[in-house]
């Protein structure tokens, strides 16, 4: 039963994959892109992989792909140049994919990858403890290390995101709070003397 | 019963498309980038497949590295694609060739 | 390794470089969002400050010792120590080399120095990992930083065009050095390096699979290298990025790559030399075939240092593969000394260069001895010292490289590079000629630049110089780090 | 000593840096004093250097000056080997030096007029150009003195340098940079030889020391390598001939030679010094020096004489059919390296440097014989524009005239003993490959004869074939010029005489020079030799005296008696071929079938294997086929990301398949 959903699972997820690839409109392919996500979600659980499986739909569904799309939406890109030309190049890379599949499905498919000759880990999984709770207790001691650098990547991707995209144009309006505040009576208003006789003078 | 094959297989699928979307794709960049994400999705099925057959735990922080890697990745990659984008008003994979040679 | 039970409080000391590097960086940015100075001044010394201090507490507190912290993920030992310092110095020269450039073309901004800083943390991370995570995280760091900096002249086309083949090459090597990495934990059951060795070792279970992945992983280091025929966004990359960023992708992000080899295969997978090394030698042999034929068509200079570097990968891929303590050694003297002539070459064209004018077409070098007799004698030294004319440290680098390569039985490829160098004379002999014996096109660029701007590219230039004459204490020190 | 000796080769060198690098400050005078008097200084001292070791008051020196550095065991050092062959050598190369520094006061006196008005290169070019020839004269006495191999590379480096720059010194004219070129390429052709046979001697010896590899080389003579598949070579034969390729650059052998004519665009005084009295014997110096090494491989020495042999013959004959004045003399130039060639191929070593050191002084003294009627004649170097200057120019006419007979072997002038000693002993000697060269060296004596007096006639006697403006013009030059001329003609009459002696058949190349006992030639005539005189007895009943004689005879009929004949046998060129070809036809028809033989297979030889073949072929082939590999390559990089990733995914491809799948 669980091998008939795998496999159920795992077809979706290479139809999807699939399609990111070929599809001609960009949110097309996002959209398939978000599917294939969700069945590796899927597919992850199943692994016993949990937090993974929910992060991915959290962070990559919830975040990642939105940001795809906003791009894509915002780029207004030529749809219609795009449909153009994928077919006609095919005779020439295809061959070398489908060797390079060959090649690594002969490897990893042949099942010389007995479990038995697998090497132990290092840190071997309990049986009765959490899968969040098991990655939160080694991410914080043994690689906490890594998890700083995470952190450091993280501020590198605002910092690039944001030198590249954020402009600066002359001329455009913004508020400035701190001067809002600071602002006097005397920055705005300005008392006039009117002479009377002006009135009069006019009439 | 599901077997590591499985997973091995799956990921070496997922990848080989990922790797065929870069270079099969001619035309449009954000799919290149969606490519990428194919790959590391691959890398990712082989190191859960790996950490449960195994019982380590070693594999899935790794993932979830990878994951946290990738995001910014993609944010970075956008960000390039936008100033591209910026500049030539096209994200068209075959325009990128004014330096050659 | 420990599991998080028997977790101990890491040795935060021992790992003080790289902590105080990021302080550091964290500490530009503060500073530079409140710094009212338009070019940036506080940044640009604090950021010079950061290196050099990092500099010196590598020296002091990593040579000569050889420990683990941070549960095993972090290592501290010699010719980490080496790589460090050589990271951080051709970073102190690339800042020093690139105000003025950067400034005339309205580059100058915080960003680039913080992201150059996180460039230079990633390669220090990258030097010091000492487990498949940490490696990949140094790699990444520095590459996204890269990708991002290439890309930093927004209104280049050039620029984001460059930044966009190389964002999509890089990854896609991630991605294969990624997969390998799985393959290598599935077959070992760990990602700490030192586990990894021993189970190596006595590795018999799924050989072929481990083969397999040890391929991908080649892969994505030759990438980082430049090696063909991974090597295809090295020139456009050289020549559409900025040239102070092309400086730093030049120099010091190859002597990381040195790292991440000397990790992750030197080291890691040291007891399976016998399968990696003939991967290595096909990737050395096609490095020195490419480059030289390709660089002798050139006429930017940029695409020409690009199609050069190929010649002296290879020579560093021989090292490498040589195996022993003694090609190790001589793969990373060769390295230093390679980035440190080609950061000054670097410097040149970015002395030549003025605003809305790129000193980077070999035309501009006509006639560079009347216009100053002193940096086109700086210009000479780097040629051939890159040629490796003997007498120079090139000569000795290569010399060192074919010492081990014989050593390790590779006669025939020690002579392919040989003629590989013969051929690379002519196009670094080239510049030399139209140098001092070319007429210029009109006036032709004259050098500018601050005083210390030229001060530091003398002392670089007299620097290859001394070192050409006196290699004998680098040497020592570069053999001793891997002295078993 | 070492003093001494460290002063003999920092002189040149100050004096180069000073005028190089003080040029404009010191002006033309201070230029050429300060470089000529530290030659002079240079000269005094190797001589005496010379006459202490001839006399006995000064040892062999063997010893290191610098260490640079030590890598486990081998040692990259500066030092010194002074014996009688250096200081010989040094002797030489400081005499020619300096005389072509007084020379060239007179000879570049009008420079600016080589340069385009306003050129900025040409101010100071004369400074520079003395710089440039003490520079030499440093790098030369580098080369000799060397004690070891790394040095050795360094100096021969640094005057082929030299020799670029001065071939390209008149880098206004397109004619001298394609020279220049030309002469870096086919020496980098020659330098990757020395370089691999370097590396060979490292490897295999250990050492680079000279005396440490001839003791490693003997020690063990028998070893062997494998190279290309499994043939065995012996390690000296290889080592040996990689060697000798360097030499072959440097010296301009067959098929390296083609850029020696070429780099007459130099000014001549750089013709006379690098190309015709020093540098281009550093080959044969290294030979010599290297003779216990090429004594244990007779397969080497047989290439060596196989190659000096068809350079000496044929490279004279193209000597037949060049105008230009200097052309000739290049080419006359190669047929004697190539004897000198020979001599080391037969083991005669001290014959082949004796050679070396006669022709030092005579063909100086040609080439600068030359430049002075190149001066004479405004810088025309066409000899159909000249004739009847002997009335003109008497001391360069008699100094010319004492030039050529030394270099065709006139009885009792140097050349004389040194090429009979040459032809004895190729005669005497039995390895594979005299018999041809015996035959090439003694036709090689004719069409010397032939060319140098057919050089002679048309300059100095005739009629003038100049035009008004020039003729009146004509005169004798300076003194600064003759004074070298009269100074070099002594040497190139007598030194044959003095020293023929002690330096072919006594011992004074003992310790220096090794020949084994069963190759020495020399010492298998030397049992004949009674006395200079003897031996120009002798002379008269050898072939070469004669076969001297007839050449200048033809000479003397086709270009004085009869001056309407040549232009009649270049027109009739094809049936004298065909007759020749078949051996028939004496009388009239024989003369002039020879000499118009001789000069159709120089024509023949002058398009096909100079320029055809060898340019075609060697220099230019290998040039485009990098350049088609570039064009190709270069193509590859289409900028297109997906072509770049493919290739990258080509590579992953390839690598899985001879990697894990080859290896299963």
């Amino acid at each position: 039963m669980t091998l008939f959903i795998f496999y159920c699972f795992a077809a979706v997820l290479i139809f999807a994959a699939t399609m990111v690839i070929t599809a001609r409109n960009p949110v097309h392919a996002a959209m398939y892109l978000v599917l294939a996500f969700f069945n590796s979600a899927a597919l992850w659980i199943m692994a016993g992989a949990e937090f993974l499986g929910i992060v991915l739909v959290l962070v990559y569904v919830g975040a990642v792909m939105v940001l795809f799309l906003f791009v894509v939406m915002m780029l207004d890109i030529n749809l219609e140049k795009l449909r153009e030309g994928f077919v006609r190049h095919l005779y020439i890379g295809l061959p070398i994919a489908v060797v390079m599949v060959v090649q690594m499905l002969l490897v990893v498919g042949s099942g010389i990858m007995d479990p038995a000759t697998l090497p132990s880990g290092d840190l071997p999984i309990p049986e009765d403890a959490g899968n969040t709770a098991l990655l939160g207790s080694v991410l914080y001691t043994v690689y906490v290390y890594p998890f700083e650098l995470a952190a450091v990547i993280l501020l590198v991707a605002i910092i690039a995101a944001i030198m590249l995209t954020l402009r600066r144009r002359e001329g455009t309006k913004h508020q400035d709070p701190g001067r809002q505040v600071k602002v006097r009576k005397e920055d705005r208003l300005r008392t006039v003397d009117l002479p009377r006789n002006q009135q009069s003078g006019s009439r | 019963m599901i077997g590591l094959s499985h997973y091995l297989v799956l990921g070496a699928l997922l990848f080989a498309l990922g790797m065929a979307g870069i270079f099969l794709n001619r035309k449009n960049a954000i799919v290149l980038l969606m490519s990428i994400e194919l790959i590391l999705l691959a890398v990712n099925f082989n190191f859960i497949g790996f950490s449960t057959f195994m019982g380590d735990l070693a594999g899935q922080v790794f993932v979830f590295f990878i994951l946290t890697v990738a995001a910014a990745e993609s944010a970075i990659g956008l960000a390039i694609m936008v100033a591209l984008f910026r500049n030539r008003n096209s994200i068209d994979v075959a325009d990128l060739d004014t330096m050659k040679g | 390794m420990t599991t998080a039970d028997a977790f101990e409080t890491p040795d935060l000391m021992l790992a003080l470089p790289e902590i105080w590097l990021l302080a550091m960086a964290c500490l530009v940015l503060v500073v530079d969002l409140f710094s009212k100075d338009r070019d940036h001044t506080p940044a640009f010394w604090l950021t010079q400050f950061a290196l050099v201090s990092t500099a010196v507490i590598t020296i002091n507190l990593q040579w000569g010792v050889d420990a683990t912290t941070f549960s095993g993920t972090y290592v501290a030992d010699d010719f980490g120590t080496i790589l460090k310092v050589a990271a951080l110095g051709l970073g102190f020269l690339g800042f020093a080399y690139s105000r003025d450039y950067m400034r005339d073309r309205g580059l100058l901004t915080g960003e680039f120095y913080m992201l150059s800083l996180f460039a230079m943390l990633g390669m220090l991370v990258t030097i010091s990992a000492h487990n498949l995570l940490t490696l990949y995280l140094g790699v990444e760091l520095m590459s996204l930083c890269f990708y991002a900096l290439v890309a930093m002249d927004r209104d280049s086309p050039r620029a984001s065009e460059a930044a966009m083949k190389y964002f999509v090459l890089g990854a896609l090597a991630s991605g294969m050095l990624l997969y390998g990495m799985s393959m290598l934990y599935g077959t070992t059951g760990s990602l700490d390096l030192a586990t990894i060795r021993e189970a190596a070792a006595t590795l018999e279970d799924n050989r072929i699979l481990f083969l397999f992945g040890l391929v991908f992983m080649v892969v994505g280091v030759a990438f980082k290298f430049g090696a063909v025929p991974f090597h295809m966004w090295v020139p456009d990359v050289y020549h559409g990025a900025p040239t102070p960023v092309t400086l730093m992708i030049a120099t010091a992000s190859k002597v990381a790559a040195v790292g991440l080899f000397l990790r992750l295969i030197g080291e890691g997978l040291e007891p399976l030399i016998a399968d990696w090394q003939q991967m290595i030698v096909i990737l050395a042999v096609l490095s020195l075939l490419v480059g030289n034929t390709v660089a002798l068509v050139q006429t930017n200079i940029k695409r020409m240092l690009a199609y050069s570097t190929f010649n002296h990968m290879g020579f560093i891929l021989m090292g490498l593969l040589a195996g022993a303590p003694g090609g190790y050694g001589a793969a990373v003297f060769y390295a230093v000394t390679y980035a440190m002539t080609v950061a000054a070459a670097f410097g040149v064209v970015l002395l030549l260069s003025q605003k809305n004018f790129e000193a980077d077409q070999l035309t501009d070098f006509k006639g560079l001895n009347e216009r100053s007799p002193l940096y086109a004698f700086i210009m000479l030294l780097l040629m051939i010292s890159l040629t490796g004319i003997p007498g120079t440290v090139g000569f000795y680098a290569k010399w060192l490289v074919l010492k081990a390569t014989v050593e390790a039985g590779f006669v025939w490829l020690a002579v392919l590079a040989v003629a590989g160098a013969v051929v690379g004379a002519f196009y670094y002999l080239r510049i030399v000629r139209l140098m001092y014996f070319d007429k210029p096109e009109g006036a032709g660029p004259q050098p500018s630049g601050s005083g210390g701007f030229r001060a530091v590219l003398t002392l670089n230039g007299l620097a290859v110089l001394a070192l050409g004459i006196f290699p004998g204490a680098l040497v020592a020190i570069c053999m001793a780090a891997f002295a078993p | 000593m070492k003093t001494i000796y460290l002063l003999i080769v920092l002189f040149p060198l100050v004096g180069a840096l000073i005028a190089g690098l003080l040029g404009s400050r010191i002006g033309r005078e201070g230029a050429h004093w300060v470089t000529s008097l530290s030659v002079g200084i240079s000269f005094a001292l190797s001589l005496l250097v010379l006459i202490g070791l001839m006399a006995g008051w000064v040892q062999p020196f063997n010893g290191t000056v610098y260490t640079w550095m030590v890598s486990e065991g081998i040692r990259f050092e500066v030092g010194f080997l002074v014996d009688n062959l250096s200081a010989m050598m040094m002797t030489v190369v400081t005499f020619v030096s300096l005389m072509v520094h007084v020379y060239t006061i007179g000879y570049m006196s009008h420079d600016e007029e080589n340069w385009p008005a306003g050129s900025l290169a040409g101010v100071n070019a004369y400074q520079r150009f003395f710089s440039y020839i003490a520079l030499f004269t440093f790098a030369m006495l580098m080369l000799v003195m060397s004690n070891n191999f790394l040095q050795l590379f360094f100096a021969w480096e640094a005057v082929g340098l030299v020799s670029y720059l001065l071939i390209g010194f008149w880098f206004n004219r397109p004619t001298a940079v394609f020279a220049n070129l030309k002469a870096f390429l086919v020496n980098r052709a020659g330098d990757f030889g020395l370089l691999l046979g370097i590396g060979a001697v490292l490897f295999y010896f250990g050492s680079l020391d000279y005396v440490e590899v001839f003791a490693a080389a003997e020690a063990d003579p028998d070893r062997t390598m494998s190279i290309f598949g499994g043939a065995e070579w012996k390690v000296v034969t290889v080592a040996g001939i990689l060697l000798f390729i360097g030499a072959m650059g440097k010296s301009a052998q067959a098929p390296l030679h083609v850029w020696l004519p070429d780099s007459m665009e130099g000014p001549t005084p750089i013709s006379a010094l690098i190309h015709a009295a020093t540098m281009v014997t550093a080959g044969i110096f290294l030979v010599a020096r290297m003779s216990p090494l090429y004594e244990l491989s007779e397969v080497a020495l047989s290439f060596i004489l196989v190659i000096g042999a068809f350079t000496a013959f044929f490279m004279g004959l193209i000597g037949l059919v060049q105008n230009d004045i200097k052309r000739v003399v290049a080419y006359s130039t190669l047929s004697q390296l190539g004897y000198m060639v020979v001599a080391l191929g037969v083991s005669a070593y001290a014959a082949g440097v004796f050679h070396l050191m006669t022709h030092a002084f005579f063909k100086a003294l040609l080439f600068l014989g030359a430049g002075s009627v190149i001066i004479a004649m405004h810088h025309k170097q066409d000899m159909r524009e000249m004739g009847g200057l002997k009335q003109y120019m008497p001391v360069t006419y008699w100094t010319m005239l004492l030039g050529t007979l030394a270099l065709i072997g006139f009885p009792g002038f140097s050349g004389f003993f040194s090429k009979d000693a040459i032809i004895e002993a190729v005669h005497a000697s039995d390895r594979a490959g005299a018999g041809f060269a015996y035959l090439m060296v003694l036709l090689g004596v004719f069409v010397t004869a032939l060319y140098s007096f057919r050089l002679f006639f048309m300059v100095f006697h005739g009629e003038g074939r100049m035009d008004h403006h020039t003729r009146e013009h004509l005169q004798e030059s300076p003194r600064v010029v003759t004074v070298p001329l009269i100074l070099l003609a002594v040497p190139s009459v007598l030194i044959g005489l003095f020293t023929i002696g002690p330096m072919v058949f006594g011992g004074f190349f003992d310790g220096a020079i090794f020949v084994h006992r069963a190759n020495d030639v020399l010492a298998y005539l030397g049992q004949d030799y009674t006395g200079p005189f003897g031996f120009i007895a002798h002379g008269f009943v050898t072939p070469p005296l004669y076969l001297a004689a007839a050449g200048v005879a033809t000479a003397w009929f086709l270009y004085i008696k009869r001056p309407d004949l040549p232009p009649v046998i270049q027109s009739r060129l094809r049936p004298l071929h065909a007759v020749l070809e078949n051996k028939y036809g004496f009388d009239d028809l024989y003369i002039k079938g020879v000499a118009g033989g001789s000069r159709a297979l120089g024509g023949f030889f002058s398009r096909v294997t100079d320029a055809r073949l060898i340019d075609g072929l060697l220099v230019n082939g290998t040039a485009r086929s990098i350049g088609w590999a570039a064009g190709v390559m270069r193509r590859l990089q289409t900028g297109y990301l997906y072509h770049y990733a493919f290739v990258m995914i080509i590579g992953l491809v390839v690598m899985l398949t001879w990697f894990v799948f080859g290896a299963r």
